[in-house]
């Protein structure tokens, strides 16, 4: 099957610093990918760098067969790509309703996926009136995953999503991004290991801004040195 | 919530002193009405600049030193769209000075619009990471616009001659001529203020707007080109400060002080409102107008000839004191 | 700790060396009223007639633009001091240059004080009174940020403007003459003795400014353009260098406006006037932010250019426009320019530019 | 323990109803290099920044050499001998190396307002910070801008700037983030070599494990605000309950794995 995101080799600086010195990343057609690796491994740098925020300076990144390495964010984003930053990026002035109708990307996007996204998140139907702001953090990160699932994107990008959040929270979490994968694709940047084996088929792992290994995430969770090597301590 | 109060303690006393003088130094209750009219009516003119520069401000963080500019064209083009002579002259083609004025607003508007287009795609665009140097531009493009006014048309202030309807009638209250023109402009005026808020609220680019005040990038990675909204956005704010110059041109006619002035006494509006608080900007216009009609009933036949000019930094000073991040702002 | 040797002070030859080019400036600069004179064969101290002397002739004349542009010189350092040195950006330069130019004019006008008493006093009390507005204004808006300090202190420049134009006593918009001046400073008498007051004036700002930058004042001068949060971090009050910053850029301007009110034997409100406020900034900006001789680079090329071009005409396909009506519009473009694509000044660029031939260890 | 140099007692830091930093204890000894390690959202950079004196804590006290300094603010404590470093690279950009270094030590002199004696009192902040730059190796690039240095030059400097105030004991904020691999050996051999031939005390947050496992005395790991284990290198990488912290919370360790 064709990958829906092909990143090739990605090189990427923020001012003076080279953060990612050669990315490569490929994620399925209908699949999760987690990216992995420890605390400033570049891993939300690269989902920024897909994003066009931090463009790469060199390598390729290609959405569904096309170059998109280049291009303007706002340009990248309407092509198809959902992205839902680490820190729940909410606007904390706009209404939960506000929030989700920004997102819209043709008008009528927002009443066409009410009920599906209220389904997944029965909590945003009952807050819909309130500033973002006034939300928990769990409710905030349902919020922006919501928002990503307003137009009809073929890709999400999702940064750690479980970040701060109750377990109970995270529960919820899992099982809305799941069932929401039978639509989309999604590339996730999660440091529990417990999530990322629950939720993906396939991992990268990143470090020191260089993508190391591949493969299935049933083969790492049985490979207990590969664990320990990249993600555990010493 | 301790400030909010206090902004609405604030606010209370200042509107309650400026009464307070001018019901003590006006003779009748029309006095005091046409006081109260004339402050309102250069309030609303007051808005029309500093709106802009406030949303602008707010989404952009970009302060347009060529705002009173764009007050000032506008003056200008309405002048000469009215009038006999100049570089458009109507009067042959459109005969009815009614007529003709809408034109000669619209004229004004659409000039207003174009040269701040002109102004954020082309100067200020490559400028975005460099802040102080889109001060110093946005200062610079004022003296070029005040130098091309004078180059087009002279140092010599124009006043107001061409008639039209609104403009001569009056209206009689408490026994004083009140001017229809003059409450016809608040009345314009306070529209404006629904609609602009009423835009922020409800529509899908006042949401765009509020959600790019709090974090532009997120709103890019929605999908939307910030950039081309930052365009619409400062064309908007430039045509509405030409809009107000054109309104007021047959009040105050036009000449090359008008952009410095209405700059001015615009900062200090949208600063003692809060920077970036539209809300703020509102409330601080009407304060500010109020305060210089007061001053300027205050200044009649007294040495003070200066003290309405200065009035609103004096008041600007006040308020600072008070509330240090102005009236509606908050302090971050 | 260790310590080690610092590397050793410059000797006075090496102080002489690096400063060569200064020096010859300063003599050419010294002698330049007698070679203009001899060039154009005029006298460089005027035309007597009966015991007055009129001023006329090339040497006259010429002294007359060199002394605008020591005045503007030391206008532009001072507004360097704070804008290129300190980071801090202001609008109201101008209430500086004028405020001390009326508080000497009120004293030579309109006090009873014997002229040379008044002179005296007026300038060191204009002087002094720049530095306690300087420490006001500072104390009241140095705490807001950039943009809200720029346009405060445009403000209150403007109400300076706005007040001293309506004020009958100084004869509102009008302003009044200066009569009184001793014979030796007048410059419609002894313009010579003038010019070198103003170039002595130039030499000990520039010296002072360098002085100071270089000192461990200045020093933190620049690291609080640099980066203030760093810097206030490490222990330093800030506000209290930005002040004196501000206290000494608006003595200097101070000292700028009285030579200025002496030079016209005027004083009248476009002293306050936003173009001396326009002036340093561009001037300062074209000769190269953060640079001890840009300033003075700037104020000369754009004087000289202004002098050279007043009366130049402009012939644009039957179009004849005088240059003298559009100079501002001229000066308001390449202000534009400048900003857009030459934002480090003349000698900013040649100093990176061969900062950029010397690559890094 | 009781020759500690630093000590913190039951620091708890709440942000809104988020509590970042819950009853934390920790003794710095005089002399060590203690590392405060932990996954995101630990709490360690609240930690540090209680440390430092950026925050306020909303409970506890820091005590320095059995001072209490939990309300000083930052340049009290440089004053004191603490001195810290910045996660990002907070430089004077465009003056020179010598120039950055020599603010550092003249921050905590006395005479920065004497405006005309530039030789006499330059020359006491000059040799400090020669002094530093020398340990730092950079010596060789004195006149250069900072802002041409190469990253791990900056990172350098910024350990110069530490030094040249001379303070006994400096808080540094991951000394090594950014930097490419290779060139972290080297910052660490420097950073050795303060502590051994500069006699400094040394608390560091890292996420680089290599560093913390390689140079450090003693570990401190924390977990949601807490403290989760203390202990020198090897009693840490044998920990079982830092082990799954590292992978998550919920992980689930296969039966049968030992240490």
């Amino acid at each position: 099957m064709t990958p829906i995101l092909e990143v090739r080799d990605i090189h990427t600086f923020i001012g003076q610093f080279h953060i990612l010195e050669g990315v490569s990343v490929s994620v399925a057609s209908g699949g999760i990918t987690v990216l992995l690796g420890r605390n400033g491994a570049g891993k939300t740098t690269t989902l920024r760098s897909i994003m066009g925020l931090t463009p790469p300076t060199r390598g390729s990144i290609q959405f569904e067969g096309n170059p998109i390495q280049g291009k303007s964010t706002h340009a990248i984003a309407q092509m198809g790509i959902g992205y839902v930053p680490e820190h729940r990026a909410i606007f904390k002035g706009l209404t939960v309703r506000e929030n989700l109708i920004l997102a819209e990307r043709k008008t009528g996007d927002y009443a066409r996926k009410a009920d599906f996204i209220f389904e997944l998140f029965p909590d945003l139907k009952r807050l819909i009136e309130l500033p973002g702001g006034n939300l928990s953090g769990g409710q905030q990160q349902m919020l922006a995953v919501a928002r990503a699932l307003v137009p009809d994107n073929r890709l999400l990008l999702i940064d750690e999503p479980s970040e701060g959040l109750a377990p109970v929270i995270i529960e919820q979490l899992i099982a809305a991004i799941q069932r929401l994968a039978d639509q989309v694709s999604v590339l996730l940047v999660e440091q529990n290991f417990r999530v990322a084996s629950k939720l993906a088929q396939s991992y990268v792992i990143i470090e020191e801004g260089h993508s190391r290994v591949n493969g299935a995430m049933n083969e790492l969770v049985g490979d207990q040195s590969l664990i320990q090597r990249y993600l555990g301590v010493a | 919530m301790t400030g909010q109060r206090a902004s609405l303690i604030a606010i209370v006393v200042i509107l309650g002193g400026l009464v307070g003088v001018s019901a003590l130094n006006s003779s009748s209750p029309g006095d005091f009405g046409i006081t109260l009219l004339s402050g309102l009516f250069q309030g609303m003119l007051l808005f029309l600049v500093a709106s802009g520069l406030s949303i602008v401000f707010g989404l952009m963080d970009v302060l347009n030193l060529a705002q009173g500019s764009y007050f000032m064209v506008g003056a200008y083009v309405a002048y000469d769209a009215q009038h006999a002579g100049g570089l458009i002259d109507l009067t042959a083609v459109i005969p009815d000075p009614n007529l003709r004025f809408i034109i000669a607003v619209i004229a004004a508007v659409l000039a207003g619009a174009l040269l701040g287009y002109l102004l954020e795609r082309g100067l200020l665009r490559p400028l975005y990471s460099r802040p102080i140097f889109q001060l110093v531009l946005t200062f610079g493009v004022s003296l070029v616009a005040l130098e091309l006014v004078k180059f087009i048309w002279t140092t010599t202030p124009y006043s107001w001659t061409e008639l039209f309807g609104v403009r001569e009638s009056f209206f009689e209250l408490f026994g004083q001529r009140f001017s229809t023109y003059r409450l016809f402009v608040v009345g314009m005026g306070g529209v404006l203020i629904v609609t602009i808020a009423l835009l922020l609220q409800r529509s899908r680019i006042g949401i765009i707007i509020r959600a790019g005040v709090e974090d532009r990038e997120m709103v890019q990675a929605l999908g939307i080109n910030v950039r081309a909204v930052f365009t619409l956005v400062f064309t908007l704010g430039c045509a509405i400060a030409a809009f107000g110059g054109a309104i007021a041109a047959p009040f105050l006619g036009a000449s090359t002080t008008l952009g410095n002035a209405f700059l001015l006494q615009s900062i200090a509006v949208v600063v003692l409102g809060g920077m970036g608080s539209y809300s703020g900007t509102a409330v601080g216009s009407v304060l500010v107008g109020l305060a210089i009609a007061v001053a300027q009933d205050v200044a009649i036949g007294t040495d003070f000839a200066a003290l309405p000019s200065i009035t609103p930094m004096l008041l600007l000073v006040l308020v600072l004191l008070l509330r240090p991040s102005g009236l509606f702002g908050n302090s971050r | 700790m260790k310590t080690m040797q610092a590397p050793n002070q410059p000797t006075w030859r090496h102080w002489l060396r690096g400063n060569a080019f200064l020096f010859i400036l300063l003599i050419g600069l010294i002698l330049f009223p007698f070679i203009v004179g001899a060039l154009t064969d005029s006298s460089p101290f005027g035309v007597p007639r009966g015991d007055r002397m009129i001023m006329r002739g090339e040497s006259v004349r010429w002294q007359s633009v060199l002394i605008e542009v020591y005045i503007l010189a030391i206008l532009a350092m001072s507004y360097n001091l704070l804008f290129g040195f300190t980071g801090v950006i202001s609008f109201g330069h101008a209430l500086f240059f004028g405020v001390a130019g009326y508080v000497l004019g009120l004293m030579l006008e309109f006090t009873a004080i014997e002229t040379g008493w008044a002179l005296l006093l007026g300038a060191l009390a204009g002087i002094a009174i720049c530095g306690v507005l300087g420490l006001v204004v500072g104390l009241v808006t140095l705490r807001l940020k950039g943009v809200y300090f720029a346009i405060f202190t445009l403000a209150v420049a403007e109400m300076a403007f706005i007040f001293f134009g309506r004020w009958q006593l100084t004869r509102a918009e009008d302003g009044f003459a200066i009569t009184e001046l001793p014979l030796w400073l007048d410059p419609s008498q002894n313009r010579l003795n003038f010019y070198y007051v103003t170039l002595i004036a130039v030499v000990i700002t520039f010296l002072f400014i360098r002085r100071l930058v270089n000192s461990p004042t200045g020093a933190v001068f620049k690291a609080i353009r640099e980066n203030e949060d760093r810097a206030q971090s490490m222990g330093f009050n800030t506000l209290n260098y930005k002040l004196l910053s501000l206290t000494i850029a608006g003595m200097l301007a101070g000292a700028a406006g009285l030579l200025q009110v002496i030079l016209n034997k005027k004083v009248g409100p476009e002293l306050l006037g936003v173009s001396y406020t326009v002036d340093p900034l561009l001037m300062t900006i074209i000769g190269g932010i953060g640079t001890f001789s840009g300033p003075i680079i700037g104020a000369g090329g754009l004087h000289f250019l202004d002098v050279f071009l007043r009366d130049a005409e402009l012939n644009l396909g039957g179009l004849v426009i005088d240059i003298a009506n559009i100079w501002a519009l001229l000066l308001g473009i390449i202000f534009i320019l400048t900003v857009i694509v030459f934002p480090f000044g003349i000698i900013g660029t040649w100093q990176r530019w061969r900062a950029r031939r010397k690559p890094p260890a | 323990m009781t020759d500690a140099l630093l000590s913190a007692r039951n620091l708890r830091k709440t942000f809104g109803g988020l509590v970042a930093v819950d009853e934390v204890s920790l003794d710095i000894n005089s002399g060590s290099l203690h590392s405060i390690i932990g996954p995101n959202g630990a709490g360690k950079t609240t930690f540090f920044n209680l440390l430092t004196g950026r925050y306020r804590p909303s409970a506890g006290s820091v005590l320095y050499k059995g001072r209490e300094i939990t309300r000083l603010p930052v340049h009290q404590r440089a004053h004191l001998g603490i001195g810290r470093s910045f996660q990002i690279t907070n430089l004077f950009p465009n003056l020179t190396v010598l120039e950055n270094t020599r603010l550092a030590a003249q921050a905590l002199g006395k005479d920065n307002f004497r405006l005309f004696r530039r030789a006499e009192t330059f020359d006491v902040y000059t040799r400090q910070a020669y002094a530093a730059l020398e340990m730092t190796g950079l010596r060789e690039v004195v006149g250069l801008p900072a802002n041409v240095l190469p990253h791990g030059g900056k990172r350098k400097l910024e350990l110069a700037m530490i030094l040249a105030a001379d303070p006994e004991l400096l808080l540094l904020d991951e000394p090594t983030a950014g930097m490419a691999s290779e060139q972290v050996p080297e910052l660490m051999q420097i950073i050795e070599r303060i502590r051994t031939d500069g006699r400094k005390t040394i608390v560091m947050v890292e996420h680089n494990m290599n560093v913390v496992m390689g140079s450090s005395d003693r570990i401190t790991v924390m977990h949601q605000g807490r403290v989760l284990a203390e202990g020198d290198p090897r009693q840490i990488a044998a920990d079982k309950t830092v082990q799954a912290v590292y992978l998550g919370e919920l992980y689930d360790l296969p039966k049968g794995e030992s240490a």
